[in-house]
């Protein structure tokens, strides 16, 4: 009926019951860096699989293709942490890549270039106003400027795409597709400088934090000050400045635009995101797996492609992939957490209760 | 205009190593232009590599480019997308390698060859046998459909051309002009809403086969025969126009013939491998045609083996 | 000790129970025995392992070694369905409730009646069984209302009904009165000693001791995942649990230091707004703790949102420092300097994703912002999260640690640290010692004390009677979304509280 | 409750929705969607004289009714809080093999079973990986998206399964009691969705899982059951989905019903059931699925070009939904939808 324990004073044990250094744990560790860790594994084994991989010109073939999508996930990143997502970036960037083409002909690089970033801030905007002014739900907003943003792409090239003329393939806009600094192709040079700044957007500045804030509790973040509209005009303005800078990356390389260019983009550029451990219940992500994901879905489909794996058998392999994957992580939370009878239903759900 | 071709290994009857981009192995049509590439370069002894496009215009490039890496010594593509050759083509050039497109369009680019299905003339042959057969048919209507493939598709948009003008000229009005994007599902909605909104109309041309098979089941759905009531007219020969001829599910089809396009561009590649100037139909533009030709239930047997 | 108690033999036994989660012990050898017909009291600080143990009991965390004996037999629950399917009722700290389904259905969840044939729900019988047990309650909830739609106290009445209508030969509570205003914790009690009369073993857990003193037989005493003690409740006293769970004497609850008033910093002028609040003028000065009482509902949350701008003014004005406040947003409201803490922890107040650090940093993230780019500065952020973790006594493992992982009553106080983090002159607080242990409830009202006697005005919401008579200066009641009373000096009694909100009137007192 | 009086309050019960009125209020979810689908219709009966004539308007139910088939079942699913992506290729899939069996000269009920159970089982597949492996519904049922594709083109070898069987052919084209088959099962499938969502433990739990996960689990549902059970009907509704469009075109191809998957979720989520999860709206699943219809319906018989259809079909399902959200007048709650 006595305590057995000796009375000592408060204020000694202000770290709690054995709290002894506050290290990341391994799951949070993977979290982060599952990916990444794949994707290593994959270039590690990829000498085995197809020799010809690890060669400079297929390297810079693989980083200058894969560029485009992967400037565009880093914006929906942000989409996706703050709880949402855009579907028209397909229709986005071709809209983008017509007007950069308009614009080089008419005025040359710099021309394209402010072309490109205006056209693609304008289409974020529209659909910011969208979700934001009119209150149309993000899913249907997006959806409905796809088909608009394709259609004006379609009919300002009617008779005709728009291209590069052929007798500019030496010009200075075409480097920016083709040539490489340093041995490195200047699409992914891009796509680095764009995650660097991404980065810093989403640690280091207030506008990030709200992001995710608003992305992990609508609710408890307006109460902490953010404002719903701005979040969200924000988020929606930089995918549009991504795909602008996207598809400087891509009309460069392809020479000509339409309304048809990159039918399905959208589910392209989600997956990788969701690929890279982004929680599509949002406040939860990282660019590093978003990164890393868009390479591994490059480097994958090169090894497949350059084994003459039919069109057919390459999807069967892809989706085995993708679903092994996530089955690696969704596993180890299911099994191995310490402590907690499945942690991966009840972490997810403790989101879905918060966005609600 | 267009360079020397380089001679790397293409002395006469030497083996060479003949790349192939392809739209996409998941359309007949290109299976077929597939095997009569593949079975001609075998033919010769040369070395097949092949690279599917997917439908990606992105893949078409990335995945061209890089078959120009791996020693080919020609390149023959059948471009998803042909204003997105040229970026392919200079950098063949660029290589020495010499461009053969088989179908669908050149971009405007320098390619060294062509071959081209008269798709106009396709469109025409349509028309002309619609009008015929509605006559035969004793249907007094003047009001057509034509159902097109998807607005990007600009080689095929040539195909409606070709058969508005006849058909206009022939005395008849096209009510209806929908795109059906290539595909089958979407075909059979647009007939099924043409219908309502015309249910007189006296024939329908969709610019492939796969569209026009469609059209004529909604036709049938529709209580009416795509035969004798309504001319049904598609184009491609594929096998399931073929059937639906037989089974009255359709009027006609003009019929290319991808593996013949297939085999010509191994012709025409050697040739440009071995220096030689192909004899061109269109010189300035360096096309060789194929020849498109009209399938009814009287000359069905010719193509079906 | 209550003979019957005494005689019988352990319904439920846990022995050596341990808890690893990653980096933290929660719980480290415990064990405990609770009888048939006993209240079993389980008490310590915020993070003592208290829920974690129930969790335990429910099949919701998997211990890492231990033995836990049901009836006698092994009892070894790996799912929550397990516990359920044994008889164990759970009413966990944080709610589990479907905020899209009915009332009802909530109730009923996993055991709704339907008919035999055509499997279709019977929806009359599950609003009888509501009504039922909310007549037990004392309390008028309407079975067929969506949850979303239901303020905290009622949704934890729902949870309440849930575990009682599910019946059981254990009922586990973790802090069920939290969220309860006086007389549904009164009839709770009630319903608690009825259990006990029908033989269950109840499983109580509280930071409210005159509770555990009423209802329990035994008293648990947890301190950093370890068992301290298991006394007898009527061997024991307050004093005495409160040393053994903080190891220390605890100052008495309720010290209110009065501090000379200032001038008016909030004033409110004919305010209505919401769906309640009518016509309320009021004034809260610098120094001063001005209280809202009233029973759940009477517009207390309307009130406090509406000053923070989460709600607009259908008419009338309010005044900050004697400038316009016409918040639109709880934005403008933090540029005008008010901090506010919410009283729903769970769905408005953590951002669970986000570690502790962060949550703390929302409320002044501009004033973390360093160099010519403005970029928040990590020094600064830790510099936050160092002052408040220390202000408050947080407990975590880390300032990286996610705030979701933090116990209950950590959480609150990290967000008690943020809607002080801005300094303004105006604190709004809504039920701010929510689920806050005995001792950090002591800090958290000398924080108060510290921060009037620097001249902030406090607008404090509590359905702790006693915290509110104690911690208010002067107190307004509501009711109905109006005032009813104003009581100051002596009238500030227990009696005219519950007079003015249940009959809008104080008690008659002598001329 | 505005008309409280003033003084003495007793302890009110909030939130006085009864689950009648709260039915009411679903309908008045759905209600604004009649608004611009009334709108939509009344602009074409006006610019069009074919418009509102029964031939026309029936094709637009059946066009809804094949779509709102596997819309239905997407409600579900979408009201667990997931989706499914795979459905268009499960389309191919099955019709691919029903096509192969019948050609192999199988009994069509035979072959039309094939394809569902079929269907079912990709639906097995989606279930099985999301509950048993944890991987998030959205990669695991993409992954099967892109498997299954590839599936149907190795099945088929690329090529076109051609039938010619009147009885497949019944299943659009039938007329029982002279009502076009396709809404005859439209209308079936919708008082048992309605039934299951409302008034069984089953929807309830569904809806459940939706509203919050977490608590289901506490709860003790068989989580990983409903869910598992949900893919299989979706799956199932995929290959309804497949046997009909073969049935229409009397093929099986693996090309079949590329992007169908967005147009079932489309229909769904114009329908007012949110991509939160929690509840589920089926008559919103119907009007959006005839809403749909009817805008393409429309812009067929006014001949619009490709380029314009889009930019209508999207502008219009913005302003439907703007229109909606305005009604509702709820500022955050819209924002706060995915
Ligand atoms: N206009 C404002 N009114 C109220 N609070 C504000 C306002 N601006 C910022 N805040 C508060 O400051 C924090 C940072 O907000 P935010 O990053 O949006 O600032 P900002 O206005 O964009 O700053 P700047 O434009 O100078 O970078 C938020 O938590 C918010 O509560
Ligand atoms: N999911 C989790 N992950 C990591 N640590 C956890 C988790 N849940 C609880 N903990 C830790 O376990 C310890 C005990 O927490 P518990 O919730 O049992 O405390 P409690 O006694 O109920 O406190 P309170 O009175 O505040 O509710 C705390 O230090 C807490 O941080
Ligand atoms: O007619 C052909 C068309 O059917 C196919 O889809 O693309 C190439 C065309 O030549
Ligand atoms: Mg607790
Ligand atoms: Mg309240």
């Amino acid at each position: 009926m006595t305590s057995d324990t000796v009375l000592r004073p408060s204020g000694a044990d202000q770290g709690g019951p054995r709290r002894s250094r506050p290290r990341p744990t391994l799951g949070r560790l993977w979290e982060t860096w599952g990916i990444t860790v794949v994707l290593i594994a994959l270039l590690a084994l990829s000498p085995l699989i197809a020799p010809d991989f690890l060669t400079q010109a297929n390297l810079q073939s693989v980083l200058r293709e894969s560029a485009y999508l992967g400037i565009v996930a880093a914006g929906m990143t942000f989409a996706i942490m703050n709880g949402t997502f855009d579907l028209s970036v397909g229709g986005q960037l071709a809209l983008v890549s017509v007007a950069t083409l308009a614009g080089f002909s008419a005025g040359g690089t710099l021309l394209a270039v402010a072309a490109a970033v205006a056209t693609g801030v304008g289409c974020g905007l529209v659909n910011g106003a969208l979700v934001t002014a009119l209150r149309v739900p993000p899913f249907v907003a997006t959806l409905g400027m796809l088909f608009v943003f394709r259609g004006i792409a379609y009919i300002f090239t009617q008779d005709g795409p728009k291209t590069l003329p052929y007798d500019q393939a030496d010009s200075s806009f075409v480097k920016i597709g083709s040539l490489n600094l340093a041995g490195i192709p200047v699409p992914f040079v891009i796509m680095l400088a764009v995650y660097a700044a991404a980065w810093v957007v989403l640690r280091r500045t207030t506008t990030g934090r709200q992001v995710v804030a608003f992305g992990s509790s609508p609710e408890a973040a307006r109460f902490c000050g953010v404002s719903a509209t701005r979040v969200r005009l924000f988020v929606f303005t930089l995918v549009g400045l991504c795909v602008g800078i996207a598809a400087l990356t891509y009309v460069t390389r392809v020479w000509t635009a339409d309304g048809s260019a990159q039918d399905g983009f959208e589910l392209s550029v989600i997956t990788v995101v969701v690929l890279g451990g982004t929680s599509l219940k949002g406040g939860k992500g990282t660019l590093i797996g978003t990164f890393s994901a868009v390479l591994l879905v490059a480097v994958l489909n090169d090894i497949l492609v350059s084994q003459g794996v039919g069109a057919s058998y390459q999807r069967i392999v892809l989706g085995t992939v993708l679903i092994t994957a996530l089955a690696i992580d969704g596993l180890r939370t299911r099994f191995a957490a310490p402590g907690s009878f499945r942690r991966a239903v009840l972490r997810r759900s403790t989101e879905v209760r918060s966005s609600s | 205009e267009s360079e020397e071709p380089a001679t790397s290994g293409a002395d006469d009857g030497e083996a060479l190593t003949v790349g192939f981009s392809v739209y996409d192995m998941q359309f007949e049509f290109f299976q077929e232009m597939e095997r009569g590439t593949r079975e001609a370069a075998e033919e010769k002894g040369w070395e097949f590599v092949l690279h599917d496009q997917r439908s990606d215009e992105n893949e078409m490039v990335t995945g061209a480019q890089a078959l120009l890496d791996q020693n080919i010594d020609v390149l023959i593509i059948s471009p998803v997308n042909p204003e997105a050759l040229g970026p392919i083509v200079n950098k063949a050039q660029e290589m020495g390698i010499p461009v053969v497109v088989d179908d669908i369009g050149g971009g405007g680019t320098p390619y060294d060859a062509i071959v081209i299905s008269d798709n106009e003339d396709g469109g025409v042959q349509a028309a002309e046998y619609m009008a015929a057969q509605i006559e035969a048919n004793g249907v007094t209507s003047r009001k057509v459909v034509s159902i097109t493939c998807e607005p990007s598709a600009f080689y095929a948009a040539r195909r409606n051309e070709g058969f508005r003008t006849a058909i206009e000229a022939a005395g008849y009005e096209v009510v209806t002009e929908l795109s059906g994007n290539s595909r089958a599902e979407d075909a059979y909605d647009i007939m099924n809403d043409a219908l309502a909104r015309d249910p007189d109309v006296a024939g329908v041309f969709a610019c492939n086969d796969p569209m026009a098979v469609a059209a004529g089941n909604a036709i049938i759905d529709a209580g009416m025969d795509p035969v004798n009531d309504i001319v049904t007219v598609g184009l491609n020969g594929d096998p399931e126009a073929l059937t639906a001829i037989e089974s009255g599910g359709l009027s006609a089809t003009v019929a290319q013939d991808p593996a013949g396009m297939g085999a010509l561009t191994v012709d025409l590649a050697e040739q440009l491998a071995n220096g030689e100037t192909p004899d061109f139909d269109n010189e300035a533009e360096r096309e060789v045609y194929q020849e498109v030709t009209l399938v009814t239930s009287e000359n069905l047997a010719d193509f079906t083996n | 000790m209550d003979g019957a108690t005494a005689k019988s033999s352990p319904l439920l036994e846990v022995v050596g129970l341990t808890v690893d989660f990653p980096g933290v012990r929660a719980l480290d050898g415990v064990h405990l025995d609770v009888r048939p017909g006993e209240v079993h009291a389980i008490v310590g600080e915020n993070g003592a392992g208290k829920s974690t143990l129930l969790k335990v009991l429910g099949g919701v965390n998997t211990p890492s070694a231990g033995s836990l004996t049901l009836g006698g037999e092994p009892f070894r629950p790996h799912r929550p369905h397990d516990a359920i399917a044994a008889g164990i009722a759970v009413i966990y700290q944080e709610f589990n409730l479907f905020p899209d389904l009915s009332v009802a259905e909530n109730v009923y969840v996993g055991r709704e009646p339907h008919g035999r044939l055509t499997r279709g729900l019977d929806y009359a019988r599950m609003r009888r069984g509501c009504r039922e047990i909310f007549d037990v309650l004392g309390v008028r909830i309407d079975p067929d209302a969506r949850v979303r739609d239901l303020a905290v106290s009622e949704q934890q009445l729902v949870e309440i009904a849930k575990a009682l209508s599910v019946g059981g030969r254990v009922i586990v509570m973790d802090e069920p009165t939290a969220a309860l205003a006086r007389t549904e914790v009164r009839r709770l009690l009630d319903v608690v000693r009825r259990l006990r009369q029908e033989g269950k073993a109840v499983i109580y857990v509280s930071h409210h001791l005159e509770e555990v003193f009423e209802v329990a037989d035994r008293a648990t005493v947890l301190r950093d995942g370890r068992h301290v003690a298991t006394e007898v409740i009527t061997e024991t006293t307050e004093d005495d649990l409160v040393r053994l769970m903080v190891g220390r004497d605890v100052e008495s609850v309720f010290h209110r230091e009065s501090t000379d008033e200032g001038a008016v910093v909030l004033a409110l002028d004919g305010v209505s707004a919401g769906r309640h609040l009518r016509d309320v003028d009021l004034e809260v000065r610098a120094g001063e703790v001005l209280g809202i009482g009233g029973v759940a509902g009477a517009g207390q949350t309307e009130l406090t949102q509406a000053v923070f701008g989460a709600i607009g003014l259908k008419s009338g004005g309010m005044r900050l420092d004697g400038h316009d406040h016409a918040p639109s947003s709880p934005r403008d409201a933090i540029a005008a300097g008010v901090g506010f803490l919410h009283e729903d922890r769970k769905a408005a107040g953590i951002l669970p994703d986000l570690s502790v650090l962060q949550n703390l940093g929302m409320s002044v993230l501009r004033r973390l912002r360093t160099g010519p780019l403005r970029l928040l500065s990590p020094a600064a952020e830790r510099g936050v999260y160092r002052e408040y973790s220390d202000r408050l006594r947080i407990k975590a493992s880390g300032a990286d640690q996610l705030i979701s992982q933090l116990s209950g009553g950590n959480q609150q106080k990290v967000l008690l640290g943020r809607a002080l983090a801005p300094g303004g002159r105006l604190l709004v607080l809504n039920e701010p010692t929510r689920g806050v242990d005995i001792g950090a409830k002591a800090e958290i009202h000398q924080l108060v004390n510290e921060l009037t006697a620097a001249g902030v005005a406090v607008l404090l919401v509590s359905s702790d009677l006693l915290e509110l008579l104690g911690m208010s200066d002067r107190i307004v009641v509501l009711a109905g979304g109006r005032v009813v009373g104003r009581l100051e000096g002596a009238d500030r009694t227990e009696e005219n509280v519950i007079a003015c909100a249940t009959m809008g009137r104080k008690i008659a007192v002598d001329a | 409750m505005s008309g409280q009086s003033p003084g003495p309050a007793p302890a009110e019960a909030r939130g006085t929705r009864r689950a009648p009125a709260d039915r009411v209020r679903q309908a008045l979810v759905a209600a604004p969607l009649a608004v611009p689908l009334l709108l939509v219709c009344l602009v074409l009966t006006l610019a069009t004289d074919r418009f509102l004539t029964t031939g026309n308007l029936e094709n637009v139910l059946v066009a809804a009714s094949i779509v709102a088939l596997p819309g239905l079942a997407m409600t579900l699913c979408i009201a667990m809080g997931e989706f499914d992506l795979s459905v268009g290729s499960t389309v191919a899939l099955t019709g691919a093999v029903t096509c192969t069996w019948l050609v192999d000269g199988r009994p069509t009920l035979v072959a039309v079973v094939a394809g569902l159970v079929v269907g079912a089982a990709v639906g097995l597949a989606n279930g099985l990986v999301i509950t048993k492996l944890g991987v998030t519904p959205f990669i695991a049922t993409l992954a099967t998206l892109v498997i299954v594709r590839g599936l149907s083109l190795v099945y088929t070898d690329g090529r076109d399964v051609i039938v010619n069987d009147e009885a497949l052919k019944y299943l659009v084209a039938g007329r029982p009691l002279g009502v076009p088959m396709p809404i005859v099962l439209a209308v079936l499938a919708a008082v048992l969705a309605w039934w299951t969502v409302n008034r069984t433990r089953f929807g309830r739990w569904v809806c459940a899982i939706g509203s919050n996960r977490e608590a289901a689990v506490i709860s003790g549902l068989p989580v990983d059951r409903i869910r598992i059970a949900v893919y299989v009907l979706v799956g199932l509704a995929g290959g309804v989905w497949g046997v009909l469009i073969s049935s229409q075109l009397q093929k099986g191809s693996g090309q079949l019903g590329a992007g169908f998957e967005l147009d079932a979720i489309t229909v769904v989520v114009i329908g007012g059931t949110s991509l939160l999860g929690g509840s589920a709206s089926v008559i919103g699943t119907l009007l959006g699925a005839i809403l749909i219809e009817t805008i393409r319906n429309g812009l067929n018989l006014l001949n619009t070009p490709a380029a314009y259809q889009r930019i209508s079909v999207g502008l219009l399902l913005v302003a439907a939904l703007a229109v909606q959200a305005i009604r509702r007048k709820a500022p955050t709650e819209a924002l706060d939808d995915v």
